[in-house]
């Protein structure tokens, strides 16, 4: 069990929903948003951890791997990630041009 | 064959609907309505009305979308089909001269046409249902291009109750047996049975508009195009008493019924929901203004005697409903063409507002004329023998409860067939510019009450051709001869009846005749002589505010009737939406709020 | 008010978290637990799957790096999936920020800082062309290089504020390199039996030029995730105000 | 020709690429490649419906190693709708080519996610499909298209992660990422990790597939995005999340799961019903309608393990949802029905959305209410009663408010083709026999 990496998940999924749910900034939700998005990448990697393992790179000699797959995943998950902050940040440049602000400002309700 | 006719009904539906001139769709339309009464005829051979034959099948197997729906005729749905077919080629014939465009009334009728076809045969549930649909959904096509908010909201939410009802009804009733056909279902007294009747009779209810499930009818009937509404009065509140009628004689529910409650009750909570829908039908319709919607709660009113006699479910009373079904089928028609032939001269609607129109109309005022005496039940008329066995019943069977309101309730017919007779074609004539209607509305109201005449003279021949589908259901008919109808407690010879009432006319003709007459000018009349100059402006109409003591008295209560119940609980679920509606505050925040408790939930129910 | 819900919500997410990563075991992945079944024959295997991506990826892919393999070859599909993402995020970039021209001016960078950044832009392109270039032998890849590639620009933008990415050289790259990797796809389908597989000799495993069609797509996708990060950088920092 | 589905997923990406390179003639190209597609798909239910499902590997490797597409009737099905109505509704583009760029990428996630048979594999076309749609309800860039694309972003990005961590707990668990080797294993799961993930991925999904609570986005996203729009979402990406749930209610083959989804089915029908009754704001009373309507598919999912008729229920509501609401959704950027065909399509939507035969709402009535009454779920029968008469109503209302049309809207053809689909789809007879004989009484 590996206490400070599940920790440290478990902190920043929760930190970063807090944001989403709290902060009136859109800016910082969406940097919460990409604080969710890196502790999944974290649970990822963990999770395909072996203690002592190495990098799944074959090189003679045999040694432990770490599970490979869990590393092809986070590596399209922060690509995916990082893809829709770029969104992100196109939108709130519009929004903050169509409204002055980055807060909701008398927004479409019911 | 039977294949046949449906695709010339849907083909001449698909051409009129992009035919722009009416008189040609009229026509069309006339030429493709004689098709079902053609079949109808043909299939007389078998069940009592003899008149030619050209061999059409009786029962048809149509695989379509990868199921089989099973058409075949049976004399239930021949007798109906009589009611309602013959009543279309007049109905379009009146229609010639009534749309100068094609609105879109004559597609959607042939349509409507088409899918009653397919309901009278049907001969598994699923066909029935899905006809009925389509029975709905061109009707409401048709009430949609009347443009009345209450109309088209109403029918709409009506029609899916409706169908939602005999839906679910319908799949109770597969659940239990596992099929569709009405010949391989057999019901037995158990819960799911017994709900899936009441649901069924519940939904076939709302198109026969009975009491708690009628307020689409004022609406609809006062704002569609008045053929269209002669039919829906006149022949589509016939198919919920069709639907009836199958659920509780043909499949026998009422047996079930009885069986499971062990009493009468369910059959008498619907025969005293009839009599009660004839009571608070005719009520509202003597106080009302509108010709419309007069004649609306009129129908609401004639239809609840069917009910009372499906509700009492002897031979003598079912007898009674069907003969008063065919006799409303006719005589409201009628009646809404002609009002339609007078609103189509005057423009007028209101009876206020309308007055000696007989003067320039009389041929439409005698078709109207005899219709009301139907209406009323004069004796001279079919609808006494009707109304005659109703009675009845009810009295042998001793609903005490039932009986006197239905009396009220007839004697408030004739109150306002006055005012329709008085207030729109007697009286002060008001309208000196107007013509009789054209020829082919004449003509359509005329042919509408020959059947009327018919049978008034010979209702015999009315209860031989509901003998077989009484038989088939194990009901029993009244003995009869042609002009004589006897039952256990008398007999009701037309013929003594019509010569009696001819010797008592005798007189007075004689006196029309012999006497000399002068006109005597209407104002004088009201008058009394009196010189008119004096009063200045008086009304002297007298269908205003004719009731008015007994409005007074009972308008009150009948406001918190059905449709202010119906208004209020659309304002409570419009206050609930509002109060719902308020969870999508706009917030992304309140939003991430529900995901994460949505989450917590979910998952501390699921693990503990 | 707000604030102590979320509080409260975020902490019993904490505690729910915590308390179910403390069932996640930490036994490696080859035990006889994780076995896997072929869903389509129904048959039972005597691996696990991550099991199975150590022991073959030199047989089956010729690539020496098991992610590598994955990435471009066993779930190559994800991959192009994931390089769609972006290309989608890259699009929707241009599509609603195109024609915001210009900004307001910002000072010059400082001369070191100015030429500095042209003497290093080259090593950097280097850089992340040897990384995806050597994707199949070493830690890296197309993406790494991409963003590497990408960075290389980021610093030129910083340091030129005229500085700007051509539109078109761009975006004919971003689609040439997409438009390889697909084909790949295809030719797979056309010349082997499926979708992305490989149809090119697989070599001498641990050589630069082995494992197949995983260099030729992992440069394609350096190339691609390079000019889509450059062209959002550059999107982003034209309508800066 | 051999058929392999991954052809709908890689031509609209390959031409996706392809697009910047020949600007001009985007809009030819990329209908045709939408036609292509449908055509593939038409090839690929013959073949599937034919010859039973279809697994196709890609990259040559066996499933749970390497991802593999598999097809049954309802995915492929399912896969010709998302491309038919696409099509049809790509007719009314009028943008730039990046904007068709975008919607091929959109259209071929939603492919993808119908398709695929791996888990991550379906978490990619999610995300190419949500990236997608938010830049394209954001492309009518005025205040409103920004706002209801941001709130989309925001819970679609909270779903993603969600999602992300339900599939980190299943490999923790597992060690294997495909759907139909994860249901096979799933009874060797620690019972608590189940649920979670479960949990996880519901929610992750139930934002897209607008599920009460998770739905916040919907009205705001419909409401402000282009008409078009909007009808794209409401067939696309929403349908497809959908059937991903009921893929994850057979992996998770539980009655609780069950159980849940139809608590939950039944929340977001009233919800959305009730929420659509009193709103003046046709697109955002369309919106809710859906909602309303996904709850009803979802309700009809939910009877999967109990019934043969829900699936065949939840098909033709789907069929009928995707092809009226789009209709509707596309009518809704004039006030009014102008012309015949709109007047066409909006009443024939309208009639197919209450359940109108011969139009697909029927048959997905007819199945569901058969499937309750098998169930004998009173309370069900009961709400969808209910809800029925309220959405007759309100749209009722709508018939109303738009009978006096002056304009007609720009959409009116493709709309009516769209609800055409509907009435074909009630008639052909080949969907039938997926249901099986269970009709030939």
């Amino acid at each position: 069990m590996m206490w400070p990496e599940y920790v440290t998940v478990a902190a920043l999924i929760s930190i970063g929903l807090y944001g989403v749910m709290a902060k009136k900034n859109l800016m910082k939700i969406f940097i919460a948003i990409s604080l969710m998005e890196t502790g999944v990448n974290l649970l990822l990697i963990t999770i395909g951890y072996i203690p002592e393992g190495t990098a799944p790179i074959e090189n003679g000699n045999f040694v432990k791997y770490v599970d490979p797959l869990p590393q092809a995943l986070v590596l399209t998950a922060i690509v995916i990630g990082l893809s829709v902050t770029a969104l992100a940040l196109t939108l709130l440049i519009r929004y903050h041009s169509k409204t002055g602000t980055l807060e909701y400002r008398r927004g479409m309700k019911w | 064959m039977l294949e046949l006719i449906f695709t010339a009904l849907l083909v001449a539906s698909f051409v009129t609907l992009f035919v722009k001139n009416g008189r040609v769709a009229a026509v069309i339309s006339l030429i493709a309505s004689l098709l079902p009464v053609a079949a109808i005829i043909d299939w007389g051979n078998e069940f009592g009305l003899k008149i030619f034959s050209f061999g059409l099948e009786k029962s048809m197997d149509f695989p379509i979308a990868g199921i089989t729906m099973h058409f075949s005729v049976t004399a239930l749905a021949w007798f109906f089909g009589v009611m309602i077919f013959f009543l279309i080629p007049p109905i379009m014939l009146f229609s010639y001269s009534f749309f100068e465009k094609n609105r879109g009334f004559f597609p959607f009728m042939l349509f409507l046409i088409t899918a009653v076809f397919g309901i009278l045969l049907a001969s598994d549930f699923l066909t029935l249902f899905f006809f009925w649909e389509l029975m709905a959904a061109s009707s409401f096509i048709l009430v949609y291009m009347g443009r009345d908010r209450k109309a088209i909201i109403s029918y709409l939410s009506f029609s899916v109750l409706s169908a939602v009802l005999i839906l679910t009804g319908i799949a109770l009733i597969y659940s239990q047996n596992g099929t569709l056909l009405f010949s391989n279902v057999a019901f037995s007294a158990d819960e799911v049975t017994v709900s899936a009747i009441i649901l069924m009779i519940a939904g076939f209810a709302v198109k026969s508009a009975l009491m708690p499930l009628h307020a689409w009818a004022p609406f609809v009937y006062s704002k569609a195009d008045e053929p269209f509404v002669a039919f829906l009065s006149g022949g589509l509140s016939k198919m919920g008493y069709y639907g009836m009628f199958l659920m509780l004689f043909a499949l026998p529910g009422a047996k079930i019924l009885q069986q499971y409650f062990d009493s009468t009750v369910a059959t008498y909570i619907l025969a005293l929901i009839g009599a009660i829908s004839a009571f608070i039908g005719t009520l509202l319709a003597f106080m009302e203004d509108d010709l419309r919607k007069l004649l609306a709660y009129s129908s609401i009113a004639q239809l609840g005697y069917i009910a009372v006699g499906f509700g009492i479910g002897s031979s003598l009373a079912i007898t009674g409903a069907l003969f008063q079904a065919f006799n409303h089928a006719f005589f409201k028609s009628v009646l809404f063409l002609a009002a339609g032939a007078v609103a189509y001269r005057t423009g007028k609607w209101k009876i206020s507002e309308l007055g000696g129109v007989a003067y320039k109309m009389p041929f439409t005022f005698m078709a109207a004329l005899f219709s009301i005496f139907a209406l009323a039940a004069i004796p001279i008329t079919s609808g006494f023998a009707a109304k005659w066995l109703l009675y009845e019943a009810a009295v042998s069977n001793k609903y005490i409860f039932i009986t006197p309101i239905m009396l009220i309730a007839s004697v408030g017919a004739f109150l306002y067939s006055f005012r329709i007779l008085y207030g729109v074609f007697l009286g002060e004539n008001r309208h000196d510019d107007i013509k009789e209607a054209p020829l082919p509305m004449v003509a359509g109201m005329f042919l509408l009450v020959m059947p009327l005449i018919i049978f008034l003279i010979f209702p015999g021949y009315m209860l031989d051709m509901m003998h077989s589908a009484l038989v088939n259901a194990g009901i029993g008919t009244v003995s009869h001869t042609n002009y004589v109808i006897s039952t256990g407690m008398a007999s009701y010879n037309t013929i003594a009846v019509v010569v009696g009432m001819m010797i008592a006319m005798i007189p007075a003709f004689l006196i029309y005749v012999l006497r000399k007459h002068r006109n005597i000018d209407f104002k004088d009349n009201f008058l009394a002589g009196e010189p008119y100059e004096i009063y200045g402006h008086i009304s002297m109409h007298a269908a205003n505010n004719f009731y008015k003591p007994i409005e007074d008295v009972l308008m009150p209560y009948l406001r918190r009737g059905a449709t202010s119940f119906y208004m209020a609980l659309y304002n409570a679920m419009g206050r609930v939406s509002k109060t719902v509606r308020r969870i999508y505050t706009g917030l992304s925040q309140d939003y991430a709020i529900y995901v994460a408790v949505f989450l917590l939930i979910i998952m501390g129910w699921l693990i503990w | 008010m707000r604030k102590v819900a979320a509080i409260v919500i975020a902490s019993a997410f904490f505690a729910i978290l915590l308390i179910s990563f403390y069932q996640i075991p930490q036994s490696g992945y080859s035990g006889s637990e994780y076995y896997y079944s072929n869903p389509i024959t129904g048959s039972h295997a005597n691996e696990s799957v991550p099991s199975h991506y150590i022991s073959g990826t030199k047989n089956e892919t010729g690539a020496v790096n098991a992610v590598t393999a994955i990435v471009v070859e066993y779930r190559g599909f994800d991959t192009l999936g994931e390089v769609t993402v972006l290309f989608t995020a890259a699009t929707g970039v241009a599509f609603l920020l195109h024609k915001g021209k210009g900004g307001k001016k910002r000072a010059e960078a400082n001369l070191i800082l100015r030429e500095g950044s042209k003497l290093v832009l080259p090593f950097i392109l280097l850089a992340g062309a040897y990384i995806f270039i050597h994707g199949h032998l070493t830690p890296g890849g197309g993406f790494p290089g991409g963003a590497v590639i990408a960075s290389g620009f980021l610093l030129m933008m910083l340091s030129y504020p005229k500085f700007f990415m051509k539109e078109k050289p761009v975006s004919i790259t971003e689609s040439f390199a997409g438009i390889t990797f697909a084909v790949i796809g295809l030719l797979g389908l056309l010349f082997a039996s499926s979708f992305l597989e490989n149809f090119l000799p697989l070599g001498n495993a641990g050589y630069l030029l082995s494992a197949g069609i995983i260099p030729v797509i992992y440069i394609a996708i350096g190339f691609k995730v390079g000019s889509e990060l450059s062209s959002i950088a550059d999107k982003l920092k034209e309508v800066q105000k | 020709m051999v058929m392999h589905p991954v052809l709908m997923i890689a031509i609209p990406l390959l031409s996706a690429f392809i697009m910047p390179l020949i600007k001009k003639a985007h809009r030819y190209f990329a209908f045709s490649i939408l036609l292509l597609n449908t055509a593939l798909s038409i090839l690929l239910f013959a073949k599937v419906y034919n010859e039973g499902a279809l697994y196709e590997t890609i990259a040559g490797f066996s499933p749970p190693v390497g991802i593999y597409l598999a097809v049954d009737n309802l995915s492929a099905l399912l896969a010709f709708l998302i491309n038919i109505f696409a099509t049809i509704n790509f007719l009314t583009s009028r943008q730039d080519f990046r904007f068709s760029m975008l919607y091929l990428l959109g259209v071929a996630g939603a492919t993808g996610i119908v398709l695929t048979g791996d888990i991550f594999n379906m978490f990619v076309f999610f995300e190419i499909t949500a990236v997608a749609s938010y830049a394209l309800v954001a492309s009518k860039k005025d205040r409103k298209a920004t706002e209801g694309a941001i709130k989309y972003m925001i819970l679609g990005s909270v779903g993603s992660v969600f999602m992300l961590v339900g599939i980190a707990i299943i490999y923790s668990q597992l060690k294997s990422l495909n759907l139909y080797d994860i249901a096979a294993r799933i009874s060797s799961m620690d019972t608590k990790m189940m649920w979670l993930s479960f949990s996880f991925l519901l929610t992750g999904i139930g934002v897209e597939a607008e599920l009460f609570p998770l739905n916040g986005w919907v009205p705001d996203a419909y409401e402000g995005a282009e008409s078009n729009i909007s009808s794209f979402l409401s067939f696309g990406p929403s349908k497809a999340s959908i059937y991903a749930i009921a893929r994850l209610l057979i992996i998770f083959s539980m009655s609780r799961t069950y159980e849940l989804a139809l608590y939950l089915g039944i929340v977001t029908l009233l919800v959305g019903e009730l929420a659509a009754f009193t709103q003046k704001n046709t697109k955002r009373m369309l919106a809710y309608s859906s909602i309303g309507q996904m709850g009803l598919i979802l309700i009809a999912f939910s009877l999967m393990d109990k019934t043969s008729y829900a699936i065949p229920a939840a098909f033709f509501i789907i069929v009928s949802h995707a092809s009226a609401k789009s209709a509707l959704f596309l009518l809704s950027d004039k006030d009014g029905f102008g012309d015949m065909s709109s007047k066409y399509a909006g009443l024939a939507g309208v009639l197919s959305l209450i359940g109108m035969p011969p139009l697909a709402g029927f048959w997905g009535k007819w199945y569901l209410l058969m499937g309750v009454a098998d169930e004998k779920i009173w309370a069900v029968a009961a709400i969808i009663i209910f809800s029925a008469v309220i959405e007759a109503i309100y749209f009722a209302r709508y018939l109303y408010k738009n009978m006096e049309g002056k304009e007609s809207s720009r959409n009116s053809i493709p709309a009516a083709v769209m609800v055409s689909i509907s009435i074909v789809m009630g008639i052909l007879p080949i969907l039938y026999n997926m249901a099986g004989g269970v009709l030939n009484a």
